[in-house]
């Protein structure tokens, strides 16, 4: 198992295997399943600085080996986050990430303030929800947006930064040169895609939203290409997601250039799944008599 | 609450488009709870919500329709073949509530649920049974309830009318119910003017089944809640409907 | 049958179903299969205005509910095919689509005015094909250089115009726009989205290439999603297509502002897959009472 | 060539992930001919190429190996399922080049697409097998050919070695192969050597199976060929190997 140590933008991982943000809430549900301490790390669900009722009228819809969802970022707010959530995150025993999302530079600035003086690990900053109408992804679009919101978020954030890049961006190399240069410690990427479905019968899109976000075993191939591109074209770590379902795809995000991954709707489909994969690791590196994942880390 | 792969003991039609799946399962449930299932095999991604219509010694039985892509999948399975479940998940019935004269009305495959909670509650409670024109599940009933009435729309068998129709909501203390949402709306409603507690099984597209994924919305008077972990029984008083 | 007939960009479309680009050959094949009068029409492979070998190495890859494609635009170039392959096409009795792409504007240029001189009803000009190492795609990412090729071409091709475009554009509206106010008739929407395949036995990208196209159903809930954003921003006529399956998803297409759709991938998952949906398009007018798709397009 | 949904007649294990698939079939079909075979579910989605093992009165026959997802997926198929079969496709042998003395190498697997050969050239041709350790098919060849070799790279049953080890191609005017690539190339090579025509069916990956798609491009001489249509039996003289 130590052989799964991950080191990145300043922290100790056990392993590069997360859960991603909005599939694992805040770990409770899961803690009944298995033991959280042996994830490398949780990803919050999306946090606002106010609580959030999230989107009404239908949110989930099954697509081939995909879903769509329209959550809307439903959530408790940072304060009731940090009060009545992260002290019970913090005992899982791995490091926990705090994923932020905002509809305008103040929430994002003020949320931050916040989570300086509290006990969390690492800040997933989201500047890329499609499920919501102001904000969220339109700071994910374009590139010189994105390199304001994120210096500025860095000039007074306190924890390591990891930006959680949309698939939407115009260019990803772009975007994530422009992360890197705008001070971000890392970035994770890809948040969904935005699609649509419609239902024949109502002749209504299914989503109130209209359009939402699409995860899944479905998007794994274009997520890998975005993760090598920007691999490419960056130096800090790059947290790899979507569509991992087994360990096989971990070691192809790996090898695209990934520090690190993150497990999303996979967790719906198997729910220990995350724990298989990291068994999984660990078999892989026996069976190739590799010492470390340093050594097929963007080989390719 | 556990993911396992299931060994099948049965899976057969029983009624059309109505199987009753039986598979191999240790722990313990509460009447009203369900399980997430999925074939080993891709065919499908999502898990399917299916309610525990009985369980006894080691073995847990539910009985769902062929309706999509799953549960046609799901039907095409066979004895020893093993089946991913997820569970048992959900609040349940709150047995408790329940100890007093009780009504279950199902409707259609919702009766589903109904059956393990008709076993626990005994003779104390009364079982009405709505069907559009097929019968099914009314015998497994009879074992366990006080009285059983069966009806169907076009009065095939049974009585002839909606369920709803032969309810005296005075006679009972609490109401329970699983069917259309249509159906339930009317209990619901009838319930309030009784003055009759009521209990409703809901159903939601769902992805997780346990809470964390937000997908599964029931608008109540206290705002959003989830399907799967807060319901999927809900107290009627906290509906908005 | 009548109540399918369907006019768009100055032609008249025995039905909305024509066959996808690269999926269908140039029909020869599929006409032992059935009979291809029935089709709306049918776009060629293809083509570039020299012959092209088409990429070394592996050209397929499956992936969930889709597939990646590195062809390469292998094409007999267009004089061979208005020679060798047109006459037999226009015997077919349907419409008959060129699909033209290009490395630089001059190789556009060259094969219209061939065509121009041609029995081609249509030409779609595809200035998204990621399979192509210079040129292709380039034109279809960024709305000012698809403006600038668009108009040029348009003002020099005789015949309806039809610009495919790419979902790796930057913004699918804005692209939208540009391809109508540079003076396209119609456009088809979406080619492949780029993608990626490891071969983690090697070590090695699946692809020569490295990036490549994907398409099939996976593709479906994002292609209706663009073809609605298209549609809400532009009059010209719209193809939808991208992951079409069943005859459900044609009604999704059209229901989102598509007038015509065209089937690729599932040529492939059941080669007579566009007679079963064009069969299924009257059952489904029968069974709603709808006289014209009319009626339905663009509802959502 | 056709799309139809044909009924499984037997889908049985005969060697360690070897299964013998027999379905219905209507039509004629050339020795080396194959089919795009697709479960008719969404466990995958492009039709896997499974080349005719043996034809004759409405029934015909495939071997094929367990590698992945699809084949798994058809190995689970049973009797009176249907299965989507698209084809006959490709090229097939030639027969007319083979009406002279001749060689059938088979290497594991690849051996299933020669046995319609052999029963089609009849004793005039000799049959070569060679497996790793585990034998099938080696009976029904006996059935037809002229003399049958077996070997085993271990030589626990038949003779030890490889293949390519006991065929005198003096002996021969014509050799047709399929196997493994290494295999193959190494005959195509000794043909060359003996001046003896050689003709072998490849492999590729496959979309369309019927020459649209361009997908699984075999290199000759002559430039990028379609394994599905030019193919999928070539002769040596052809490929750049
Ligand atoms: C808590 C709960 C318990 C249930 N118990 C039973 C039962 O005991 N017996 C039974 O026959 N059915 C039951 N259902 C309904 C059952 O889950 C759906 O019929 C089933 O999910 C349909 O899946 P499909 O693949 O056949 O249909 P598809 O239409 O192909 O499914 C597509 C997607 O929509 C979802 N979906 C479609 N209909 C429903 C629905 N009514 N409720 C929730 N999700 C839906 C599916 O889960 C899937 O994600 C229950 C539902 C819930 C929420
Ligand atoms: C013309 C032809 C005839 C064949 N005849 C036979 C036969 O008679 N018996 C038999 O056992 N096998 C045969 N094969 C090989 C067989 O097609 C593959 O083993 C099968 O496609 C593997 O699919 P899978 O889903 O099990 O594996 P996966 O690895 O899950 O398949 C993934 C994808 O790769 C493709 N693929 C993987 N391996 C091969 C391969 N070796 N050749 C072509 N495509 C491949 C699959 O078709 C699929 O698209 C033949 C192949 C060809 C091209
Ligand atoms: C139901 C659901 C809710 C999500 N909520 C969030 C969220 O709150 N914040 C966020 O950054 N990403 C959210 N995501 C995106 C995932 O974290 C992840 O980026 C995406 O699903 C792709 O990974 P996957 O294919 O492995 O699921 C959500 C995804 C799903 C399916
Ligand atoms: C094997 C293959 C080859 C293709 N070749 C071309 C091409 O030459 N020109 C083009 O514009 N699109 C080409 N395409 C893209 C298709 O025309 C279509 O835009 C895409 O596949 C999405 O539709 P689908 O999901 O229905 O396949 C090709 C697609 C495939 C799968
Ligand atoms: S289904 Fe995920 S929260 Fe209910
Ligand atoms: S598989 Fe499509 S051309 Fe050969």
């Amino acid at each position: 198992m130590i052989r799964l140590i991950t080191n990145a933008m300043g922290l100790e991982f056990k392993n590069p295997v997360l859960t991603a943000s909005g599939t694992f809430g805040f770990g409770e549900e899961f803690s009944e399943i298995y033991d959280l301490s042996k994830l490398g790390g949780i990803c919050s669900k999306g946090l606002t600085l106010r609580e959030r009722q999230g989107n009404s009228g239908i949110r989930i819809w099954e697509t081939p080996m995909g879903m769509i969802n329209s959550i809307g970022l439903q959530n408790p707010g940072v304060d009731n986050f940090i009060k009545y959530e992260l002290p019970r995150m913090k005992s899982y025993n791995t490091v926990i990430a705090v994923n932020l999302g905002g509809h305008c530079e103040e929430d994002y600035f003020e949320g931050i303030y916040k989570l300086n003086e509290s006990d969390v690990d690492l800040i997933e900053l989201n500047i890329s929800c499609p499920n919501v109408k102001t904000g969220g992804m339109a700071f994910g679009v374009k590139s010189s947006v994105a390199y304001n919101i994120v210096s500025k978020v860095k000039r007074i954030c306190k924890k390591p930064l990891m930006v959680k890049l949309s698939p939407n961006a115009e260019s990803m190399s772009e975007m994530a040169i422009a992360c890197e240069e705008a001070g971000a410690d890392g970035i994770s990427l890809i948040n969904t895609i935005q699609a649509m479905a419609i239902d024949i019968k109502k002749r209504k899109p299914v989503f109130d939203n209209v359009y939402a976000g699409l995860s899944g075993p479905c998007v794994k191939p274009i997520a890998l290409r975005m993760v090598h591109e920007a691999a490419k074209n960056v130096k800090i770590p790059i947290c790899g997601l979507g569509g991992i379902m087994t360990t096989q795809d971990v070691i192809e995000f790996i090898m695209a250039g990934a520090t690190l991954v993150q497990i999303g709707t996979a967790n719906f489909i198997k729910p220990d799944a995350a724990i298989d994969i990291i068994d999984g690791l660990t078999e892989f590196m026996d069976r190739e008599g590799i010492d470390s994942l340093d050594e097929i880390r963007g080989i390719v | 609450m556990k993911v396992i792969n299931s060994r099948i003991i049965e899976n057969n039609l029983i009624s059309n488009k109505i199987y009753k799946l039986k598979v191999e399962f240790a722990g313990s449930i509460i009447p009203g709870q369900f399980f997430m299932i999925k074939t080993l095999d891709n065919s499908f991604l999502l898990p399917r919500p299916i309610s525990v219509h009985d369980f006894n010694q080691n073995e847990l039985t539910f009985l769902y329709r062929t309706e999509g892509t799953g549960t046609t999948k799901i039907s095409t399975m066979r004895e020893n073949d093993l089946i991913q479940l997820f569970g048992p998940l959900g609040n349940g019935f709150d047995i408790n509530e329940l100890k007093c004269k009780t009504a279950i009305i199902g409707g259609g495959i919702g009766a589903a649920p109904l059956l393990y909670l008709s076993k626990v509650l005994g003779k104390n409670a009364d079982v009405y049974l709505g069907y559009k024109n097929d019968v099914y599940m009314d015998d497994s009933f009879r074992k366990y309830a006080g009285n059983t009435v069966v009806c169907t729309e076009d009065g095939c068998i049974g009585e002839k009318g909606f369920v709803t129709d032969f309810i005296d909501y005075n006679n009972y203390d609490a109401v329970v119910t699983c069917g259309p949402e249509i159906m339930m709306n009317k209990i619901i409603e009838s319930c309030r003017e009784h003055n009759v507690k009521c209990f409703a099984s809901l159903e939601r597209r769902m992805a997780c089944g346990m809470g964390v994924c937000l997908g599964c919305t029931v608008e109540t008077k206290d705002g959003y809640k989830r399907a799967c972990k807060d319901g999927p029984v809900f107290s009627a008083d906290e509906l908005r409907c």
